[in-house]
């Protein structure tokens, strides 16, 4: 609102303003002051810094008169959402103090997955039911407990069962949540191998007995190899503490 | 015709690399009929399709004459344009059940226009205002907006690509190239159904196909491996094949096509 | 704006709205959705990314309408440097369109996309769902390596879900992110959309009346080979919310 420093990067007009500042009655001139206070909005918004009055001069036409139209912006956002600040000599909008509660909820960071990490994941949606074993045969590189209980925790993988077979392996799969956050309607809707290769995903020149294999038909069912997961599987797992008071 | 790609996939691919001989800058026969079509002046409705079948023929002779190599795709073309001349030369029999010349004229007189028309709009869209460019977002985010559904971000093409990669990585690449100068007569014809729509009535191409895709010495050795093709086409069950006695015309048309009509109609039959 | 879509993500204020959609005359009621619109202004100005209506309604009291709120915001900044914009069913603020002579210096150098790609960009937006055959079918040529994988890289495009037909081909279509960079609310704005639909250009066949190039007396008419739009086509036409039920 200090209308005295701005004077200065206004050349011409001060002798037009009155002691209010704004000579507002004038239609043409407050015309002119409401199209600068767009271009002044549109360059702050878009900015990622606070924007000064000189970049602000340096942007604008020539005859735009600056301190006016941001005195403008200033006011129209007042009362809003949304307020323009004054941040030493230049000029940000920020959320309005009383709703910043409204932000708070998002202090959730999405974390990205590693590479790693989204390797394992697809390899658990192509070839399951698949045991950590199995990963690696497929990775062709050791796959650690980090990455899977990684995967465990995004709530896309789950321990399907354990395969009938010597060790009673754990056999890893996908979630309904797995495909509900990659927009799958169901496991065979992911690309075969033709189609990764006709998206330019997988090269054309894949040896001869190159396979993907094709995704399971019924996810939730077990296959013939595979036991269910019995609670003392779970309490072994560490996914149950025994007793199975706690959670 | 998918399966029966990749069956070849390989060896089709470095042979498609040894044959691109990009007929000055085409993006494909199509891209040269359409720019053939547009020296005609007139809306892509109007034109000649007999003067652009000339004009294309022509061209590809005078290419041809240059010694120079042409993508296979063009000659395919080639072959499905000269048929058509013939059939829009020779008056139709009554009762004969094929398609006619002007069906087969209007079939090509869509895709030019169906192809122009997405270029059109191709151009619209990258001339719009957009984001980055003309219009801006916020510069200064205060805050990451999600649904939460999942503190974990990853998109479908992040999961596809790192798939793919890994399972290329541990893949043992060994890769036969073969050379070969002429393609199967099955290839050709895999293209043409790519190229010129479904053969959905009964076409006679072979003859045609054999002119433009092997030099005159080979084409008694083409045009039985043709027959061999088709045979093995039939077998497959990608198309049926007529002939009405020894000797005459070859016919042939995609199996796919009815198929898929039947299912669009509601029941899939298998068959 | 449609109505329709969005009553779905708002769940209990159906039965307070009277036929026109608000009740402005009420100065409780007014306060009410001018306060709920400051919130949404706040939250949807914070974020550089489409805010969906979902995540307002998540971050919004459990009685603020949000459809009002929003038709409220977008009017108040209509004619600003900084206009709300409807992105599918999110909303993000954008500085104006005609002010971009003011901001090119703000713009990031864009990765220009060749002419094939672009090509198949605009066959996959105007014939979505469509399959990699039926794109090549429209283009004649097969499509390269560096084409698709560059779009689906870009997030413009995605890989959609299965054709119901033989062989159950993976179907393509566009984004989000590709209706947010073109500046589009919904499919249907794609520009030309009509006028192709209408001349038939949009089919995968050569309708059967095609040789007969006459402009169309009544555009509004259906042609012989057109069906009423289904509900299915207008999910596919963005102008319904999928398994949304009309009000």
């Amino acid at each position: 609102m200090d209308d005295g420093g701005q004077s200065t990067v206004v050349p011409f007009d001060g002798d037009e303003r009155d002691q209010d500042g704004l000579d507002m009655d004038n239609p043409a001139r407050r015309l002119q002051v409401a199209e600068a206070a767009r271009m002044a909005e549109a360059v702050i918004f878009a900015s990622a810094e606070p924007v000064s009055e000189k970049a602000l001069a340096d942007r604008l036409p020539e005859d735009a008169d600056i301190p006016a139209a941001l005195e403008e912006l200033k006011t129209i956002y007042d009362k809003r959402g949304v307020n323009l600040i004054r941040v030493g000599d230049a000029w940000a909008f920020r959320t309005a103090g009383d709703l910043s509660f409204l932000m708070s909820r998002d202090a959730v960071v999405q974390k990205k997955l590693s590479r790693a990490a989204l390797e394992v994941l697809a390899t658990i949606a192509y070839h399951q039911p698949v045991t950590r074993a199995e990963i690696e045969d497929v990775r062709g590189v050791e796959t650690s407990k980090g990455t899977l209980d990684i995967l465990l925790e995004t709530d896309w993988v789950r321990m399907r069962g354990r395969r009938r077979s010597p060790g009673r392996p754990v056999t890893y799969g996908t979630t309904l949540a797995f495909l509900d956050h990659f927009g799958l309607s169901e496991l065979r809707d992911l690309p075969g191998m033709d189609e990764l290769k006709g998206a330019g995903l997988l090269s054309t020149r894949m040896p001869t007995n190159f396979s993907v294999p094709l995704p399971l038909d019924d996810p939730d069912e077990l296959t013939e190899d595979e036991d269910p997961l019995t609670d003392i599987d779970l309490e072994e797992l560490g996914l149950l503490t025994p007793g199975g008071a706690n959670d | 015709m998918d399966p029966l790609w990749t069956e070849a996939g390989p060896v089709t691919d470095a042979n498609r690399d040894a044959l691109v001989v990009d007929v000055d800058g085409f993006e494909g026969p199509l891209d040269l009929l359409l720019h053939l079509a547009r020296t005609q002046k007139v809306d892509l409705a109007r034109i000649s399709v007999l003067a652009l079948t000339e004009q294309y023929l022509s061209f590809i002779d005078r290419v041809r004459a240059l010694k120079l190599e042409v993508a296979a795709d063009y000659l395919v073309v080639a072959a499905w344009l000269a048929y058509l001349k013939s059939k829009l030369l020779i008056p139709q029999k009554p009762g004969e059940d094929e398609q006619t010349g002007e069906e087969m004229a209007a079939i090509l007189q869509f895709r030019l226009q169906r192809l122009e028309a997405m270029r059109d709009a191709g151009t619209r869209l990258v001339n719009r205002n957009r984001l980055g460019r003309d219009v801006f977002a916020r510069g200064m985010p205060e805050t990451v907006i999600v649904d939460r559904r999942s503190k974990f971000d990853a998109s479908l093409y992040d999961l596809l690509t790192a798939y793919a990669s890994e399972r290329q990585r541990n893949a043992v690449t060994t890769v036969e190239i073969s050379e070969r100068h002429v393609w199967s007569l099955k290839e050709a014809r895999d293209r043409l159904i790519t190229l010129i729509g479904e053969l959905s009535d009964w076409t006679a191409l072979d003859s045609f196909l054999v002119d433009y895709l092997v030099l005159p010495e080979k084409r008694a050795t083409a045009l039985a491996s043709s027959f061999a093709a088709s045979l093995e086409l039939v077998r497959e069950g990608a198309v049926e094949l007529s002939q009405s006695k020894p000797f005459a015309t070859l016919y042939l048309r995609s199996v796919t096509t009815k198929s898929r009509a039947t299912d669009n109609s509601g029941e899939t039959t298998h068959g």
